[in-house]
């Protein structure tokens, strides 16, 4: 079969989707995609050397730059899930009844719970800090004792999370999949700015002409495609729809 | 001595054996509480083994050995100079107090009396070097003062005296003579005839890994019994 | 704490039910350490033998180097060899990043060093004994070389021993040049990074309990496979 | 490639300008590997003598065991170490989780068997010269260890600077114990994870460049502490 | 011999010092083309030393040694046999093969003899023994095979008698005789001076890391010029 390597988020893989649809690409286009579960950055560096065909990843700035350096040829969203905060089930800061994500983290401040920063410039770390701004947090009002930036993964940082029994911004995916919950519990969801955007990049064969860039684009064909649409929006996690589908036709 | 002795020592029909050949025995014999024994025999013989046998840094295949207190009593009055005389890494004069030290005297007085034995072995200049740059008879006469600075109730040589020069084999043997009527009870393995006429009160004379003939020293020197101990003494072919 | 349990009752289920993933990525990972300590050996026991042998003026900072890196974090070296492997790097056109070779690649860096200091003091020793000797018989360096190793053989085995027991357990270099892609250069320290960001502790430390099992087994095989000459040493 | 380049000039910016975020986790790599090589050898150095002067039915099984142990996956270690320490593990009450000590914690476990093990075949030589005159002297088994942990010391050394050298370099077990918090559990090797997942590449280097300088100065100065007593030696 | 001769050997004030004390030295001799030396000296004078020195094995801190061609070559004309013989981890057979492997000869070859010069030296049955666990006397009986397999054009031996019983002495000094009379230089160090009187041309007495006296050896033995040989010879006190 051909062979193409894609380099995606840890989220994403964290999530689960990925053995679902890998197996369904390789039976329809007898095409094997191999994931390479890498941090953002990194993703993002894999392609503009040209290691990988294609990347998939949620960092809508990075992206930009991405194709206007001239690395990937476009961008096409394909699904989004959404962010979640995560937190003691005891809820010490009270954010369920919060009004939105922004009123939920100035209420973590207001309290100074302790909160898991992801901290290694990941989209879901580039998320968090934009919501601590909008919630009038700003850089210098998190370099305290109770913001902990933990420079992990997804799941690294849940496990730091459990362990500290703190609160935490994860992907819905992550969470859900995340086997060491301890104390933790889903606290406050639901603000559209809280929305996760995953896009997908084609590496540009004019820059690294050995990439495969016809499997890219069969790939990017299929995951906008119809078929694509029903196994992602009929990808279920504990009874949960995680992602929808949003690329268009 | 106050403390019961510990001799004699009484081997029956003790074995060595290594990959399954017979390196000694069996032996069986009967070591006196008084006595300057010489171990004699051709190269390879065994009596290298047949003495650390009885010092029990042997294991026995077959048979027993009996000190007349038990073995970890027995253990602490017994000294031994190897055929390679062992040298730790350490200074000539630590090399010397080490036995001491390691059974409780302090590390003062035992300096002490390892820079009064140096002395007596003729080794006081070199007391600071690094053990292991001694010479070959520098060697030897360390550990000889190491073997006797715990004044043991058996003392086991082999071939002390195989490097020393002829005025330190002379002062090794007033050494030795001194000890022996101190009390001190020797069983010393050598190939030097003079030196065991000399020394001997009785010989033991070990052949292919057995005691072929034990005598005392006159008689054994005089009419060896055996045609092979006769052939040793004449340093002929023993076959 | 239960979830240590878990693991173990994990780990042998994996076993009796001959999981057939689990025989794949344990068999590459001692492919791939294997071939690994054979080279990294065939480079770092001679070395150690050299540096035992030869006296120069920087002799001991080339041993301190050598034992500094014993300590080369395996990220970076994974990132070194990324950047040679890379398609933008030198070595792009063998199109070897993300395949087993690359993690080969890895590990030889990363096991050299230490191969080549245990030897070196494994056989300082032997060559302290054998010094004036083969001094005398005016034999050639490299000859001093092949004595020492022919007749140190046992204690270089646990240099490479040593070597496979690093290697094995290895998993921030062969990620980064690996990229754990499943079916492909996914090993047993790379699933077990993976199922431990996935917070499933009980199947990491499952694969974690298989690891050190395959380890402990390759050591006695070949403790047992050199006992016939050992009876006299050891 | 060119990152290798970028990353020794950071290296070199970050040294001149003494840049305080990395003295901080740089001292920190220090603190926490230094006491975990300290405590690791006060257990794994006697541990490795006693080994090589009893002889027990086990023993050649304790040996490869304690080898296949030097191949303890950092990330297993790093699980198990969490478990114990997590608050509901057994020792949670005392809040260790993400602090300093449980990463020392976590690098005792990695360094321990190593250090026995090389400590081991360090010191199997010094017992084959030393045997008959130690045991011939009736010394006590603990006055033999401590005769080869004394005459042996120079060799020892080598096996402390090993662990010294596998745990300066260490990351899977600290992050996961440790958690990597900036300012609390950071340090270098973490932090070279951090970059490289970033895609700092240049960053990650200059950190590993600045880490393996690190531990050739800490090997250099060891070796020529020890220097007056080695003349002879080596 | 087709090679022009490596001797004689020319020595010029050579002297060899550890950690700033003069171990042996100033020494200017002159080793001829042949002859038997006997070296003798109380211990630690500094015969090994010297021997090691001839050999090329000592850093000389000052001075000269000029053999008749250049060095690397008399190197490969020469043999040792230590005082404390050095045992390599094989067989006994493959220790003495080893000199011949590691200068060329194939391995059946070098087997064939060494097992030849095994027998020679009475160790024929111990050919398969690990060369580890002989016994003392067999170690020096290995070394001296080891030393003359390749018929070395001159032939350093430091008291490898030290430890063999007196027929294997005598069966040494016939080796070493016909080795002689066959063209090998000699040079031997020996405490027993029963056996230097028996085999000694010429003798070099070593006194405090000095060449105190040389002669030949009825002349020494029967004369000696300096009071510490005279004494030496006694087995009196060397001050
Ligand atoms: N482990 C072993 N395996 C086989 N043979 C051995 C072993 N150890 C010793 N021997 C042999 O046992 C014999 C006796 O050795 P031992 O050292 O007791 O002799 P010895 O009488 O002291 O000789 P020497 O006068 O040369 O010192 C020797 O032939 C030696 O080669
Ligand atoms: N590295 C060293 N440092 C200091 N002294 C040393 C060193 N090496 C040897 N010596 C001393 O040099 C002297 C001469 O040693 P050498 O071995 O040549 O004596 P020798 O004449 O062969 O004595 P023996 O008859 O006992 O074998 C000895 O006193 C020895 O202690
Ligand atoms: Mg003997
Ligand atoms: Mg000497």
């Amino acid at each position: 079969a051909d062979q193409m390597k894609l380099a995606v988020t840890t989220s994403f893989h964290n999530s689960g989707l990925a053995e679902v649809l890998l197996p369904e690409i390789r039976k329809d286009l007898g095409l094997e995609v191999q994931l390479l579960v890498v941090g953002t950055g990194q993703a993002i560096r894999l392609g503009a050397s040209g290691d990988v065909d294609a990347i998939l990843v949620h960092s809508r700035k990075a992206e930009e730059d991405f194709i206007a350096a001239g690395n990937g040829t476009h961008r096409t969203e394909i699904m989004y899930n959404d962010f979640v905060l995560i937190g003691p089930a005891a809820d010490p800061a009270g954010i369920a009844s919060a009004s939105s994500a922004a009123d939920a983290l100035g209420r973590i401040a207001a309290a100074q719970a302790p909160f898991v920063s992801r901290g290694d410039d990941s989209g879901t770390h580039k998320k968090e800090k934009s919501l601590w701004d909008a919630a009038g947090v700003g850089a210098d009002a998190r370099d305290v004792a109770w913001y902990k930036e933990v420079g992990a993964g997804m799941g690294a940082a849940l496990n730091t999370a459990s362990g500290l029994n703190t609160y935490i911004l994860s992907d819905r995916a992550s969470w859900l999949n995340f086997g060491n919950k301890g104390d933790l519990a889903l606290l406050y969801a639901g603000d559209p700015v809280l929305f996760n955007q995953y896009a997908y990049l084609p590496v540009n064969p004019a820059k690294h002409p050995h990439v495969k860039s016809d499997l890219a684009a069969r790939l990017e064909t299929w995951l906008t495609s119809d078929r694509a649409k029903a196994l992602i929006d009929g990808y279920k996690l504990n009874g949960e729809t995680l992602f929808t589908f949003n690329a268009a036709p | 001595m106050v403390n019961p002795s510990i001799l004699p020592l009484t081997v029956t029909d003790a074995t060595v054996r290594r990959r399954g050949k017979v390196l000694v025995g069996p032996v069986s014999l009967s070591v006196s509480p008084s006595g300057l024994t010489i171990v004699m025999g051709p190269n390879g013989a065994g009596k290298s083994t047949l003495l650390r046998l009885l010092h029990g840094m042997e294991r026995v295949a077959r048979g027993t050995l009996a000190w007349q207190v038990p073995e970890a009593q027995a253990r602490r009055r017994q000294a031994f100079v190897f055929q390679t005389p062992i040298m730790m890494r350490r200074s000539a004069l630590d090399n010397v107090a080490y036995p001491l030290i390691v059974h409780g005297t302090p590390r003062k007085d035992a300096r002490a009396r390892a820079a009064t034995w140096l002395d007596r072995v003729g080794l006081a200049d070199s007391a600071t070097k690094l053990a292991t740059v001694l010479s070959g008879g520098e060697r030897q006469k360390l550990a000889l003062a190491r073997a006797l600075i715990r004044d043991p109730e058996i003392l086991f040589l082999d071939e002390p005296c195989a490097n020393l020069d002829g005025r330190a084999t002379r002062e090794f043997e007033e050494i030795l003579t001194a000890a022996h009527a101190g009390g001190t009870r020797v069983v010393m393995a050598t190939h030097d005839i003079g030196q065991a006429r000399r020394l001997a009160g009785d010989v033991w004379f070990v052949y292919r890994g057995a005691l072929h003939e034990t005598a005392p020293a006159d008689q054994f020197f005089a009419a060896p019994r055996t045609r092979e101990a006769a052939a040793f003494i004449n340093g002929d072919i023993v076959e | 704490m239960n979830e240590i349990l878990q693991g173990l009752l994990q780990a042998g289920r994996l076993i009796v039910t001959l999981d057939s993933d689990l025989i794949e990525i344990s068999l590459r990972s001692l492919r791939v350490t294997l071939s690994a300590v054979v080279i990294a050996s065939a480079i770092g026991l001679p070395l150690g033998c050299w540096l035992a042998v030869r006296r120069f003026r920087w002799r001991r900072f080339v041993i301190a180097t050598l034992n500094a890196l014993m300590g080369l974090p395996p990220v970076v070296v994974g990132l070194i060899v990324y950047l040679f492997l890379s398609r933008s790097g030198p070595f792009g056109v063998f199109g070897l990043l993300f395949t087993p070779t690359a993690m080969i690649i890895a590990q030889v860096i990363i096991l050299t060093p230490l191969i080549a200091s245990i030897a070196h003091q494994a056989i300082r020793e032997l060559w302290a004994e054998y010094h004036d000797l083969l001094i005398s018989l005016n034999t050639t360096r490299f000859q001093r070389i092949a004595t020492l190793l022919w007749d140190g053989r046992r204690a270089l085995l646990t240099a490479a021993l040593a070597g496979f027991g690093r290697g094995i357990g290895e998993v921030g270099a062969i990620m980064i040049v690996g990229g754990n892609i499943d079916n492909a250069t996914r090993v047993l320290t790379t699933a077990i990074a993976l199922e431990t960001g996935k917070g499933n502790f009980a199947l990491a430390l499952a694969l974690g309990f298989i690891l050190i099992g395959l380890a402990v087994l390759v050591n006695l095989g070949v403790h047992s496979l050199s006992r016939t000459e050992v009876s006299d040493r050891w």
